[in-house]
């Protein structure tokens, strides 16, 4: 038992704050928009030029000029603005983004984090997720506790190069929820059905 | 003072060099220059430096370049949904400057600012910040970017004047104004001319100043992924 | 998100701090903040220090605070225009850290993008560059020029939504973008507050993300310098 | 016999080429604009933030948001882009601006500039004149060749406070018209019914 990727991308939407500016990576964070709790507003920028991310668009409203950071075709919402990236990154790197939720390949125990690149496999480029865990205020990571070869992702030190040193507050994953803190991770919660006990063992970094 | 072109072959008359820098707009395939890229493929011009964030996909944007191998090397921040691109980066046959998306767009604006140089905390204790000038302000460490100054810019915009004010529309600006502040020589194409002075001047996005040659033409404008909700 | 108060007053309210660091827009007495400056004068917060490109006329902007001595320092390009603070500044009274207009505008914008220092070849081999680090780039000298990071940023817009979304009118747009960029808090005063939706998202020239506080009240928009021809 | 205001603003418009964006200090150089040659077109860029300033209103066309670099209420034209300061200044900073004319205190013969402060007397600040100077292609230089005392302002060295060092490409006074080469000035031309030997007499500079 554990949360999939719905009940985890619910349990990130509990992170936002009435009032947020805040920017959803791709995969399960993109997600995290269906499950905003009641009574909070936020608003969701897209770093390629866009604060006021809408929906996706009904057929008949697909824009080839309207597209979010993951180049899907979206909607804007009645307080939309657009820019350009200078100044979309502007905000983030000035601290004006309260949060980002965003995947990871690898976390260490002292908040580095690594979702770039695997050497010599899998090269894709960093994009703006540098930009992002350097800039935003609170950054939460959102990813499965262990590859798929059953290794913990959640390591006393990141193996792949890393995306920025230090920069994860808090991760959230299909076993459960941790914080960085001083001296290693802290047990937030358990997900559904899982026991501390299972967790621990699940995560090769130091718990405190 | 008229600025437009007949063609996109036209505007870049005389400006194409074999090795030359050129900062490019877009976002994947969003407000890209597409006549542009395709009138340097007829140019047939070698040797290519482009800073831009993507490049393209196999078959659109700036990858008709690296099909046509007119391409040395690429200043981007992500190369993934270009299959030609990842093939020549692996094997070596192309140079790659991984480059911060934030950092990219701020080291093309840097140079139209005549900004040589700035620091940032992006890729601070990460491979980005290799041999780069490490410098602390107020107790944290940044690291010294450098300026991307551009021989030609090549950018999409929605509609211009003849003096070369432009407007984009949504997230088609993106990468557009700060590629046209960095380069020497910027010439954009657009979707329609329309008379100076039926613009708003205080909704000009990038003033003619940083325009030197424009074209009008029909625009393709692919989508990558065509991502719907059921109504 | 609703972020309009009722008076400038009330979008004060919990703010101001004796000594506090405050951004404010405005160049000579266009586009300036005058309500909210009034109400700084109202609140008495004391040894001030304001980042702004002038400091008003005696009787009108931040020359207002200047007579009632709640200025300790200004950040400028330029203080002719107003008696009363050359008197104080040659008297010894307030401080004065000249910045070049452009340079001064470029630190209000880079605090505001997180980059705590850039490089410029405005004021080499003057007095502005006297103990500034210099650095060579492409054979060139230039000065290290720090970001400003304000406590508080003022500004005046035209028109704002309730999110915050602004646009500013002609001329009067000049310093408070990059004011209110580099403000921990930002508090807008505006002419009209429209329905929110009712602005060309394509068409505003600071996005909500920027302020926190508006409010909407009536301006002297005082002439400096009434120059006409005749018809 | 020299030139007046209005024909130093006239020899300086000569320096006009079709096409270029220009910015014209505050005093003589204002005046340039009404001695633009025929079939010469420039946009003039005023450094509160405005492309394309038009001449001053009429009394009923006065706007409270339309004033000039010197403050003055102006009108704008049918190609008049309006931006911000910190744009204005990477459009100087970054050299698209072809030409700047200024006025001066004094210039030095090799091309230092000082014209924003007298120690002790006057103090305005430099205002946008640093970012202009070390900005822009070309900076061209309009003043009056001696100071009320008959001094020259054409020096071997600057006595103020530098504007910017190194930066004046030419000097263009009620004496006639210099230019700054290597190892001094050389003149251009001489003002109508102004001699050689009086042009050199006026100047404390080396004339090369």
């Amino acid at each position: 038992m554990a949360w999939d990727r719905n009940q985890m991308a619910a349990r990130a939407a509990q992170e936002l704050q009435n009032g947020w500016y805040v920017n959803l990576g791709i995969g399960i964070p993109t997600l995290v928009s269906n499950y905003i709790p009641e009574g909070i507003e936020v608003t969701l920028q897209s770093e390629n030029g866009m604060l006021g991310m809408g929906p996706f668009p009904t057929e008949d409203a697909i824009d080839a000029d309207l597209i979010n950071a993951g180049k899907q075709t979206i909607t804007e919402l009645p307080q939309t603005a657009y820019f350009d990236s200078a100044q979309s990154f502007g905000m983030i790197r000035g601290g004006k983004i309260a949060m980002a939720i965003l995947g990871a390949m690898e976390v260490a125990e002292n908040g580095d984090l690594a979702n770039w690149m695997i050497p010599g496999k899998l090269v894709k480029g960093m994009g703006g997720a540098m930009d992002l865990v350097a800039g935003v205020g609170r950054v939460v990571v959102v990813m499965d506790h262990t590859n798929k070869h059953g290794d913990s992702k959640v390591l006393k030190d990141c193996t792949l190069p890393l995306t920025g040193k230090s920069v994860v507050d808090r991760i959230i994953t299909n076993l459960g929820v941790l914080d960085v803190v001083e001296g290693g991770l802290k047990i937030v919660e358990c997900a559904d059905g899982v026991t501390e006990d299972e967790l621990r063992a699940a995560t090769q970094a130091k718990i405190v | 003072m008229n600025k437009v072109y007949g063609s996109a072959t036209e505007a870049l008359d005389g400006i194409m060099r074999d090795g030359m820098l050129i900062a490019a707009g877009g976002f994947g395939l969003c407000g890209i220059p597409e006549l542009l890229l395709n009138a340097i493929k007829d140019a047939g011009s070698k040797d290519l430096t482009f800073a831009s964030n993507n490049a393209g996909v196999d078959d659109f944007g700036i990858g008709i370049l690296l099909q046509t191998r007119q391409v040395k090397k690429m200043i981007s921040s992500y190369v993934g949904e270009n299959a030609e691109f990842m093939r020549q980066y692996l094997s070596g046959e192309l140079e790659l400057e991984f480059t911060p998306q934030g950092t990219l767009a701020e080291r093309m604006r840097s140079a139209g600012c005549g900004i040589p140089g700035f620091y940032t905390k992006t890729g601070v204790g990460t491979v980005i910040a290799e041999g780069k000038e490490h410098k602390d302000f107020n107790g944290e460490t940044y690291i010294l970017e450098e300026g991307i100054f551009a021989d030609l810019a090549i950018i999409k915009a929605w509609k211009a004047d003849a003096t070369g004010n432009l407007v984009f529309r949504k997230t088609a600006r993106n990468f557009n104004p700060p590629a046209a502040m960095c380069g020497k020589i910027c010439v954009v194409e657009v979707e329609e001319i329309v008379p100076t002075g039926s613009l708003d001047p205080d909704s000009i996005h990038l003033p003619g100043i940083y325009v030197n040659r424009i074209v009008q033409g029909e625009h393709e404008k692919r989508i990558e992924q065509r991502t719907v909700r059921t109504a």
